[in-house]
């Protein structure tokens, strides 16, 4: 946060509403271009909330967020060509293989030719290549939709907890990955329960309480 | 024998539209069962020896790995 | 970054194919995606006959409406998938993130669920009307309405397939909110088809369904596209 | 008594069984239906009244008794999956079924066809083809089911509860149509009545019925031997028999 | 164990007043679980008048056959939600291991079906049979007939529903299991009620349908029961 | 399991396919009253499967299970009644309050008058009885099921992961009650993907491996 390069996001006094209950108010931080952002707070605090209202798939309450100064709301198109975004849902289709479903998951954000094999390697996918998505194990579905983070080259990626059902090893493989594209210039933002195993100065936190009112 | 000429065996008094008809489709219908039966079944065990090759391959990496 | 991936947008009618590609690659490993609306249709057109009563006579004046009612009847009961599966596995969100405008994607949705239920019907039309003793004179604007008419109820039908998205228990109230909807476009076709077999012209009628036909295909993408940014929220 | 079944009941076995089958059933089938067709359509005198349209009886019949019987016989086989728990019964039951809703499918269409030059429409709402009509569905609806599970043991079982459902009802379905028809029409339409058929007509009548039936139960045995596969898939016959790539 | 509490498994009478009452609850818990099978059933027959025509002789003639589909497409529609919510959330397992037998269970989730779907549609059909212009003789034998058949469509409906409870797209096959099944009763309601509007004595079409009633409410527990065995194997 | 006390559970050369995959083969094992068992397994290994042929919703592809050596599927009745299971689904109905759900769970196993305050005191969920379970959150969500653990006098409990969305003092509290029950002559078998905090001579393992092939 503290290093003194280019601003990719920023969110300016958000307040979010859930039901009848103050998730939370008046949040406002930015990121800079090289930043890693761990989102923490217990269950049912609002980082699902927070992340999505960062991706522009929910409004909030008030305030705005602001990619590279601009109003993601008005400028939509440049900002998602930028962005990608992993949810709780991982967006991979049952029906398709592992192939297909990374194929058609980049081709939608205008990526071709594409080395899908290499791409499914590096989690630790081969040999599952044609196999039908619905028949993989949990972990391995969630691979699928990590795979992308390999081939793609947006700046921003928005991750709520990637590191669910992924083995050790995995994890330690994704942090290396989100070293390497904040040293590229990107930023990560991310919500995990458990920690990082990177060093406190290579990623930072901003903690949400669970707020009863 | 009960048709003199090739035509006469086609038209049939003019029920001829309808006999072929019927024995044409009827055996288009059995002809694409039994294709599609006789795939399916090779398809089959495509499938279980590509899964055969998928499990070796797995094995075979385990072993790498934990040697 | 990386500079060896070039990426960009891709045009506007490359990723509509791509989405109607897929979806009808779903489809196909999932046969029963296609066969089951069909079915529905000749299921619900053979009940007639036996609650009604076999008269040759009779049937052929009823069947127009038979025919149109069950058509929107099965066009119904598939809306539900239209955007339930990509909601409830995150590809909705994800193809919603992407440079794409949300209006070429939710026409490539709706395409897909057209070529998926209503091309079907439109084939299988004629055989059914046949069932039916339909008078041979409506065959044409039969299959004319139909071809016109099952876009319009697939388009209309994504609006309420939007709206219900994150609800529950969607399915009856999907067909609440649709059936009103659908009602102008029931008596225009039905009545075409009914004019014709009286050897009148029904250019009116089919003046109005393509109206409706040009005027949803404007309006709907973008009630859709608003619709399902709600829903996600 | 279920003794003498065991060795059937085992899945080596019976694939292995069926196998040689399968080229005995092509032989006899091909051997009885050469015959037929070419009896059936050159050599068969036309019918008095139906002319040559009566030539579509030799696909017609046979494809409309066997629809029945098959159905027949799944509902067997599912009776037996189902309460004497043989695990392979519900795999033919799952055989059956397609090849069954093809005759179906066949009975409807030839009927259809003679219907137009003989009563001069495609279709009726009569007894004897609405049940037909039925029955088509009855078929799809367990085909439909025993596609949508991806495990083929509890497809099977599925379809097996279905098959027999389905059986009940299939008489319940049939006294209804018959029933309901006759009260609302008069008989307009007057079935063939089955007349004391010339010889002449009636033995290719039987060389086709059984030319069919030994096809259909070629292509049974083939699905047959895809659902013994899929049901045992992860088992070393299974394996050793794939990739010697048999 | 601990003695101080008494535990016996609960006589099957009370075990089925138990669920039965549960599933009321819930259902006037979420008010659109009554109200949407009834409205479907309202929508579905206005659609005719409108794709028909609205002569009263050609309604009147027509109006059994439609009641009846109209009740039948009613009642399968809201089939797909007799078991499924239990199951998505693990109470089917819990109830399938309770003490009290499968088939004790099974008759109380088909009569809480009953009651929230056959019971307002028996209530709201006078209603809408006037607006078809149904003939006067015809409103006892038409309410008779859906007293004795609405529990039979719950009764087999429940079987199809059983069947299709693990499968992800369950709708649509639904309707292709149920349908088929249902015809028989169809076939005899609507000719109960036309022999009716004839003044002839309908006796026999409705002996078949008790009988249908009778051999459903024996048999068809049994059939569900083996069905949700295996679904939720 | 060394314990010399009658035998509760048997399982006896169980086998299990799921799809085309032989999850185990040839397991038997034992238990008595007064044991703990914790089946073990990576995720996929089969632990569910194996706990749901146990409580008798599944069937083994061969094998069987026997409750005080008498088959379980031919005397269901007697089995279910002495018998309490909790699978990955709570079987909570969010229409109903948690004072509605743990009284129909519980008198559907012909338990009347219970003290449903007492019950929810002891998940900790006093104050919420005649809350909606729809809107609580997923830990107290389960704790609804979990309640009637307290109150339930069957000697059979089988439960896969319990501890769900349970915090650290609500699992303390459970293990607690487990080893109270196996004291009173009951057996649990149980999953979970955390070790339990008992010493070792209390509870035993049954370890499923992960089968390629
Ligand atoms: C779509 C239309 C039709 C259907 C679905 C149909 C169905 C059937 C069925 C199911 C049978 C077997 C009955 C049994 O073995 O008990 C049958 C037999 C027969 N059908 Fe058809 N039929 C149709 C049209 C026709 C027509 C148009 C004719 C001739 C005019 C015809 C002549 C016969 C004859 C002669 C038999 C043999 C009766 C016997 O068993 O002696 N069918 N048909
Ligand atoms: N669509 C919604 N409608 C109403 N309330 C919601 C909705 N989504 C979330 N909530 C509520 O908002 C609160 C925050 O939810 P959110 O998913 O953001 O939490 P979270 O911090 O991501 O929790 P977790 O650690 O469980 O992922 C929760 O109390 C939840 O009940
Ligand atoms: N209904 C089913 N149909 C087909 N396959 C299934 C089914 N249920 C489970 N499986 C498969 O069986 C295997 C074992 O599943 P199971 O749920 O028993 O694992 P588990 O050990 O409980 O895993 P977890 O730790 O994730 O709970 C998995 O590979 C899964 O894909
Ligand atoms: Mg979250
Ligand atoms: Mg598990």
């Amino acid at each position: 946060m503290t290093k003194d390069s280019t601003t990719l996001l920023s969110a300016q006094n958000l307040t979010c509403i859930r039901e009848d209950r103050i998730l939370f108010e008046h949040l406002s931080f930015t990121i800079n271009a090289g930043d890693i952002v761990q989102i923490e707070g217990p269950n049912g605090a609002g980082k699902t909330s927070l992340l999505r209202i960062l991706a522009g798939l929910s409004q909030p309450f008030e305030g705005e967020v602001l990619f590279t100064n601009k109003d993601i709301n008005k400028h939509r198109e440049d900002y998602v060509s930028e962005l990608t975004y992993l949810g709780h849902l991982a967006g991979v289709k049952g029906e398709m293989t592992a192939e297909e479903n990374l194929a058609f998951n980049l081709a939608l954000h205008g990526h071709e030719n594409i080395d899908s094999d290499q791409a499914l390697a590096k989690v630790n996918l081969t040999g599952f290549e044609d196999a039908l998505a619905s028949h993989l194990s949990a972990g391995q579905h969630r691979r699928i939709a990590l795979a992308k983070l390999w081939q793609t080259n947006t700046p921003v990626w928005i991750l709520d907890e990637p590191f669910t059902a992924i083995d050790k090893q995995g994890v330690a493989t994704l942090e290396k990955l989100f070293v390497e594209h904040a040293k590229r210039g990107g930023c990560v933002i991310l919500t995990t329960h458990q920690d990082l195993s990177l060093s406190d100065d290579l990623y930072s936190k901003i903690t949400l309480e669970y707020r009863y009112f | 024998m009960q048709f003199d000429t090739f035509s006469q065996f086609i038209n049939m008094d003019g029920h001829g539209f309808y006999v072929w008809l019927s024995y044409g489709f009827s055996w288009l219908l059995i002809a694409v069962i039994a294709v599609m039966s006789k795939k399916s079944l090779t398809d089959k065990k495509q499938e279980i020896a590509k899964r055969i090759a998928r499990q070796d391959r797995l094995k075979a990496a385990q072993k790498q790995q934990s040697s | 970054m990386t500079d060896s991936i070039v990426s960009q947008a891709p045009s506007y009618s490359k990723a509509f194919k791509l989405i109607v590609g897929r979806d009808l690659t779903i489809a196909f490993r999932h046969k029963d995606d296609i066969a089951n609306p069909l079915l529905f249709f000749i299921i619900v057109i053979t009940l007639f006959p036996l609650g009604i009563g076999p008269e040759p006579n009779m049937l052929t004046r009823i069947a127009p409406g038979i025919l149109w009612v069950s058509a929107l009847l099965a066009t119904l009961l598939s809306l539900d998938r239209m955007f339930k599966s990509d909601y409830a596995d995150g590809s909705l969100e994800q193809m919603m993130l992407s440079p794409t405008p949300m209006f070429v994607l939710v026409l490539a949705k709706v395409t897909a669920h057209w070529l998926l239920t209503g091309l079907p019907l439109i084939l299988m039309a004629p055989l059914l009307a046949t069932m039916l003793h339909l008078a041979p004179e409506s065959y044409i604007p039969l299959l004319i309405t139909l071809l016109l008419g099952t876009p319009v109820l697939s388009m209309i039908g994504a609006i309420g397939a939007a709206l219900t998205l994150g609800i529950k228990k969607g399915g009856v109230l999907l067909s609440l909110l649709v059936i009103p909807l659908y009602i102008p476009l029931l008596i225009f076709a039905t009545s075409a088809i009914d004019t014709a077999a009286m050897n009148l012209p029904y250019d009116f009628q089919l003046a109005i369904i393509a109206a409706l036909f040009f005027g949803t295909l404007t309006l709907s993408p973008f009630a859709v596209s608003a619709a399902l940014k709600v829903s996600t929220n | 008594m279920w003794k003498w079944l065991h060795p059937y009941a085992n899945p080596e076995v019976t694939y292995h069984f069926t196998n040689k089958l399968i080229p005995w059933f092509n032989r006899i089938a091909f051997i009885l239906l050469l015959t037929g067709m070419v009896w059936a359509l050159l050599f068969v005198p036309p019918d008095y009244q139906q002319g040559n349209s009566f030539r579509i009886f030799y696909i017609h019949v046979p494809a409309a008794i066997l629809s029945m019987a098959i159905y027949f016989w799944m509902a067997v086989a599912a009776l037996t999956s189902l309460v004497w728990q043989v695990r392979l019964a519900d795999a033919s039951a799952a055989a059956m079924a397609p090849i069954g809703a093809i005759f179906t499918a066949i009975a409807l269409f030839t009927g259809a066809a003679w219907g137009k030059p003989t009563w001069g429409t495609w279709w009726v709402w009569d007894a004897r083809l609405t049940s037909e009509l039925i029955l088509l569905f009855l078929y799809l609806g367990v085909i439909a089911l025993h596609n949508a599970f991806d495990d083929k043991v509890l497809a099977g079982r599925a379809a097996s509860i279905l098959a027999l459902v389905g059986v009940v009802n299939l008489p319940i379905i049939h006294y209804s149509v018959e029933w309901w028809n006759t009260l609302h029409q008069g008989s307009t339409v007057t079935k063939l009545g089955a007349p004391n058929m010339a010889m002449e007509m009636y033995w290719p009548f039987v060389v086709c019925f059984f030319g069919f039936a030994f096809l259909a139960g070629s292509i049974i045995c083939t699905r047959f031997k895809t659902e013994i596969l899929a049901r045992n898939s992860m088992r070393p016959w299974v394996k050793s028999l794939v990739s010697e790539g048999a």
